[in-house]
């Protein structure tokens, strides 16, 4: 079920420690949101997770058991750019891992086995509303449907733990709450924890289940390089959301967002100027 | 109006876009002529109809001593090593490219040496190349492979080194092996600059090509570009050089198509 | 190393003396007598005669085409034993001191002089300012390359220039260029020959006797006033670049042995050595008989008589009528 | 571990690095002794002694002739030619590449004409060049500025076409004429990239120096090379071929260097 | 004092129509917010502004004066991104409007007059929080420095309209604040109208006197070409701002905005869920 613990970690790159004493257990199924301050090492914090960095100091084990050194199946990532392949239709992407895993020598599937596969891609691909665009290359794509892309993609490996670096920074408004709605979706839908850096409060905030901030408490120029960013906070969201409970039919405030109904509660701090 | 603002019409577009040439040619006239009026059976630039004559000779009728028409049998001859060498050069660039770009280790190991082999010139070591592998065809595609595969292998190792780090890792989430990646992720990529990247060396290859057949050879363009120029001929090395200049050219033209024909997604990329 | 073996290469290059040897192998001359002693020739055309030369002398050929004094200065030198087995003509005209604007030898004191350094145009010059008492040091040497010697001659540095045909003729089409000095001044001096790999003639008698098979029946063909004779040289005219009237005149400047009993009766006079005397002493000079070779002597020289100049005991380059003698007896 | 992530230790890197060029010396060693036990005598794999001979007398023994040490004066006269050569198409190349890159009018004039220019071979033309400029150091130098001059020009024109279109509207919204945008805002981030063009294009330039010297000349590198290439002489050959390829090298690595010295800003951007 | 009118302007890329039938008058000193969806023509919109584009109908007249049809230093202009000039330092940034104004050949100030310059300078880096790294190059500077940066360059100029396109797009929320603030005070203090497009609603609405919004009304892919977008909202913010009015005291929302304090007002609607 795939409980992660960080048991202080640090991190240092050259001289300059990047994160100090992390200590840190994520449940199963939690939904995670990581905040903090550019270059406080959040994206380092989800290298480690993914196994592209090592620790400096320190262990982390997933159910008890150190994690792998290596990026693998059991960990999905999504980023902000560049999660998709884009010699690959839509289809092409999403099937990508199937293949992979089904043929080591060709990495391509045939016959039968592709039917199989390309039902579940085909499936997957409408769940994350981009059926009908199956044969696009990404670059035909809007920003919006490439990272829902990303995710079908990462998602039919059924990875144990997701793994997103601001996946939706680059989004308008608008899309970023259609995929807020498909991520909460696919959360409660999937047997996943989720683990979330973002830039947005708001988008913490409506997703997740539990908040982490990261923070450099020294962070004067001279100090930079000896005193690594520090978890700062840590707030369950409350009342708690359960993964797989049902959705309750209040719409999430997100949802309603569309340019201009914004006014109503935008409008009234700003009367104060 | 800036002048960095003010766009052509597509008229004068045209007209602009061969103005160059005209002039050429026109210089070309008048210094042919004012030679022929000092000396009428000057060589070095020849009248047009001169020319004209030398072409004809040269590609419609048949060869006393071989019965060949000379400049299709050069044609052909140029064509057959040229594409040979380039077809070698584009595997070893790719197969080489790919390893020094994903590898650590074949990095480490190869890429100072080829930085290093790009530099040697390699007509300066044309003997030992003719004797290592004889006279015959293989010494000519050789040279035309040392002169141009290093340049191509950096270039594809440097791309490969410059996909975006995530895309690997994506690849490695999805459970890739590097043999995986390889296939699947790098190389498809790689293939659309393989084609760009070739078509960068086809001047440095004609250029090879030719120092090559100038040494040995019984037929080719260049052969005959250096078989004549004892002579002084320039009637026929002046439509020679302009026929390769337009095989280039066209060569050039058609790699570029098949890139978007082949892989149309890296057109989509560079919007 | 060598030993009884079937398949040779021969190398040859493209100038008027050699020709015959690409007509020989296109119209199956050398098939003929290749297959007459149950061996195979390969001919190779070469457009780059230095390249030639190298490749003999690396052993890649088991012949090639060269003058007498090429066979000293690149394989004799470079420890390559080489016999001169066919000794086809001497230049006796096609080599020549041209000068711009001028019309006497005497003229080209201090100016510098276009040619292919260290070749037989060099050799030419250096006969040609002892004849009128001068030196090399009279003059400036500029080392430059035979296919661009007519472009060369037009530019306006150039004012003397040495080389040889088809060069000479074009050049001397231009306005202001005079013959001042040429090979049929010092007849004899400049041979062009096959010569072969005297290790490999010696173990394979019958690659000696093939090659002057060939030769002379070419030189009967292209020889004779016949219009098969005709046809043959304007092969050769065309495959030398040009065309028969122009290969015929190339011809007229060369002192070709049409039968094997001229070419013996030129081999078996004692001007041979003293030619090979002057060339060696040139070369000596040059510094091209190795580096640190104490004097001329260094490699030594057999003449047709078995007489030997220079050092016995490093006898590397070779003259001998044997072979065209048994050519001129029929013997074949 | 996968190893596309398997990284080398700093130890293990230098060996790997050293590795091929070893084993070149070596395979170089072997083949010279095979050879020479053969034929005591052979020029075409010298010994490494024989080699050492060779540079000790170019270099360090003054030659009887000239009284010159002929290793320095033939460096001297290429290195010459090759300064004045690159530095004539380093400008033609800025001055030509910011027009058609920055105008349009100038590019629709000379880019096509440019893009065919470049694919003729330049040695093809090399009687033409001597008729025009004699057989002096002006045709070699021209044959080096037209070998490289074109891609140099092609690629810098590219350079500026990719600049940001927004830093231009900026650069006009301060009130900036053509000539100043030219001179403030595309000249100074184009000169990094036109030291990087030059290195690209070392190779290619060494290649048509030795090429103009082996057709005329009295010095230099490529002089040499052809000149004792008629005797096969590769013990002064390979040392030359090493030489010329040591000076590239540095070249390159200096050039960059200086490229990094002088527009600090252009290293800061590739983070 | 520059009032600007679009009198009916359509603009239209080939046969795609991008802008239909825009008519608008903007007063002098306005603070101007243009939001939409993406793809619908506000890039397009700004650069018809700056002269960069013509309308392919209609007329765009600034004080009954038609717009010259190329930016000038009249019009100032921040981008999202490639507004500053990597190869000069944060100072010769700043001094270089400066500089073209004053030397049309060399484009070069020497001497006192570059003294001169150079003091004027300085004064607005420190107005925009540059003191301090007037020899840093971009490169060096954070996003957020940048976009600061690129402020005091266009300000410089003294401009009478300044146009930003999503001049804050990629800033964090902690530095979007700081730089909100900055840009109050500089619309009061200045003679300025400011057009600025964004995304970010919470954006228009703090900062602007108006906000509008484009709208393609047909969107489906068939009409994508043959209708373009409209004006579709138009929005003058209650109580009117007034530029060059006294700061009211009451400190704008924004300001306090740090990354958890945002709980209050953001915890509230999620809970639904
Ligand atoms: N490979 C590396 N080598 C050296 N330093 C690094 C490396 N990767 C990151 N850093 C440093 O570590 C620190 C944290 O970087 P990181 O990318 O994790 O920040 P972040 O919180 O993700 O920032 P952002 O919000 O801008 O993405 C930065 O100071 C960065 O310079
Ligand atoms: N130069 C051009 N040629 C052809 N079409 C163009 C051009 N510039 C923009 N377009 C088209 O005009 C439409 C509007 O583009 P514009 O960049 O103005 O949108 P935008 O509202 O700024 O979008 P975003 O929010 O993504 O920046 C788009 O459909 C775009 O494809
Ligand atoms: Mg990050
Ligand atoms: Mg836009």
């Amino acid at each position: 079920m795939s409980e992660i613990v960080f048991d202080n970690v640090w991190k240092e790159y050259g001289d300059q420690i990047v994160l100090e004493k992390i200590s840190l257990t994520i449940a199963p199924r939690a939904f995670v949101a990581l905040v903090g301050p550019s270059g406080c090492g959040k994206t380092t914090f989800l290298k480690m997770l993914l196994g592209e960095e090592a620790p400096t100091q320190g262990q982390i084990t997933i159910d008890g058991v150190p994690l792998v050194a290596e990026p693998g199946p059991d960990r999905g990532v999504v980023f902000q750019r560049y999660s998709v392949f884009p010699h690959l239709t839509v289809l092409g992407n999403v099937l990508l891992g199937k293949e992979l895993r089904a043929a080591p020598v060709t990495a391509r599937l045939f016959g039968a086995a592709r039917r199989a596969a390309r039902d579940e891609a085909m499936a997957l691909i409408a769940e994350v509303g981009l059926a009908g665009s199956e044969d696009k290359y990404p670059a035909q794509l809007s920003g919006g449907m490439q990272q829902r892309l990303a995710l079908a993609q990462a998602l039919i490996m059924r990875p144990k733990v997701l793994l997103l670096d601001e996946p939706f920074g680059a989004l308008d408004p608008g899309i970023r709450a259609d995929i807020h709605v498909l991520m909460k979706r696919l959360w409660h839908e999937t047997e996943l924890t989720v683990v979330m850096v973002t830039h947005d409060m708001r988008e913490a905030f409506t997703l997740g289940t539990r908040v982490i901030a990261f923070e450099r408490p020294r962070d004067r120029p001279e100090e930079r390089e000896r005193y690594g960013a520090l978890l700062s906070r840590d707030i369950d969201i409350w009342p708690p959301r359960i993964a797989g409970a049902p959705l309750s039919n209040t719409p999430d405030q997100d949802d309603l967002v569309t340019p201009l109904d914004h006014g109503q509660d935008d409008l009234a701090p700003t009367q104060g100027v | 109006m800036r002048w960095i603002n003010r766009k052509p019409g597509p008229g004068v577009r045209t007209m602009l876009m061969l103005a160059p040439f005209v002039l050429l040619v026109l210089a070309y006239g008048l210094g042919s002529m004012a030679r022929l009026s000092d000396n009428p059976s000057d060589k070095l630039l020849p009248a047009l109809g001169t020319m004209v004559d030398a072409i004809n000779r040269m590609a419609f009728v048949p060869d006393v001593r071989t019965g060949e028409y000379v400049l299709w049998s050069d044609t052909g001859a140029s064509l057959g090593r040229l594409s040979i060498a380039l077809g070698l050069s584009t595997l070893i660039a790719l197969v080489t490219g790919m390893l020094v770009g994903m590898l650590p280790y074949v990095r480490a190991l190869l890429a100072p040496f080829i930085a290093t082999i790009s530099m040697v010139p390699p007509l300066a070591l044309l003997p030992i190349l003719f004797i290592v592998l004889g006279l015959g065809e293989t010494a000519k595609i050789a040279l035309i492979v040392i002169g141009v595969a290093p340049a191509m292998i950096r270039d594809l190792a440097l791309r490969v080194q410059e996909l975006p780090r995530e895309q690997i890792t994506k690849a490695e989430t999805l459970g890739a092996s590097s043999w995986q990646i390889a296939l699947r992720v790098v190389l498809p990529q790689i293939l659309p600059r393989l084609i760009t990247s070739l078509r960068l060396q086809l001047g440095p290859a004609w250029l090879f090509l030719i120092a090559a057949e100038a040494i040995s050879a019984d037929s080719g363009l260049g052969y005959r570009i250096f078989l004549v120029r004892r002579y002084l001929s320039m009637d026929v090395i002046f439509p020679y050089v302009a026929w390769i200049t337009l095989l280039a050219v066209i060569t050039n033209f058609a790699l570029d198509r098949l890139r978007i024909a082949v892989f149309p997604w890296s057109n989509l990329e560079a919007r | 190393f060598a030993e009884a073996k079937t398949d040779f290469k021969v190398a040859w290059s493209i100038y008027v003396g050699w020709m015959p040897w690409g007509y020989a192998a296109d119209t199956g001359i050398v098939q003929k007598w290749a297959d007459k002693y149950g061996i195979t020739i390969e001919v190779t055309q070469f457009n780059d005669y230095v390249e030639s030369m190298n490749q003999y002398t690396a052993g890649a050929y088991d012949a090639v085409s060269l003058t007498n004094m090429d066979a000293l200065s690149i394989p004799s030198a470079g420890g390559v034993d080489t016999t001169a087995v066919i000794i086809g003509d001497y230049s006796n005209g096609n080599d020549a001191v041209i000068l711009k604007d001028r019309t006497e030898l005497a003229a080209i004191k201090g100016q510098p002089v276009n040619l292919v350094e260290f070749s037989v145009s060099h050799y030419l010059l250096a006969r040609a300012l002892d004849s009128v008492g001068m030196t090399e040091r009279d003059v400036n040497v500029v080392n430059t390359s035979d296919p661009d010697m007519v472009g060369a001659f037009q530019t306006p540095e150039v004012t003397a220039m040495v080389t040889w045909n088809p060069m000479v003729s074009e050049i001397l089409t231009l306005p202001g260029a005079t013959s001042v000095f040429d090979s049929s001044m010092i007849p004899g001096e400049i041979i062009d020959m096959m010569a072969a790999n005297t290790e490999v003639l010696a173990d394979n008698p019958d690659f000696g006797k093939a090659l002057v098979g060939i030769w002379y029946d070419t030189m009967a063909v292209m020889t004779a006033d016949t219009p098969e004779g005709a046809a043959a040289r304007a092969a050769m005219g065309a495959a030398s670049g040009t065309d028969q009237a122009g290969f015929e005149a190339q011809l007229a400047a060369t002192k070709l042995f049409a039968t094997p009993a001229d070419a013996v009766a030129f081999t078996a006079a004692p001007e041979l050595g003293a030619t090979m005397d002057k060339v060696r002493t040139f070369l000596f000079d040059k510094g091209l008989l190795g580096s640190g070779a104490p004097s001329a002597d260094v490699i030594g020289i057999e003449l047709p008589d078995g007489s030997i100049l220079g050092d016995a005991n490093n006898v590397k380059l070779r003259f001998t009528a044997s072979y065209m003698q048994m050519a001129a007896d029929g013997a074949l």
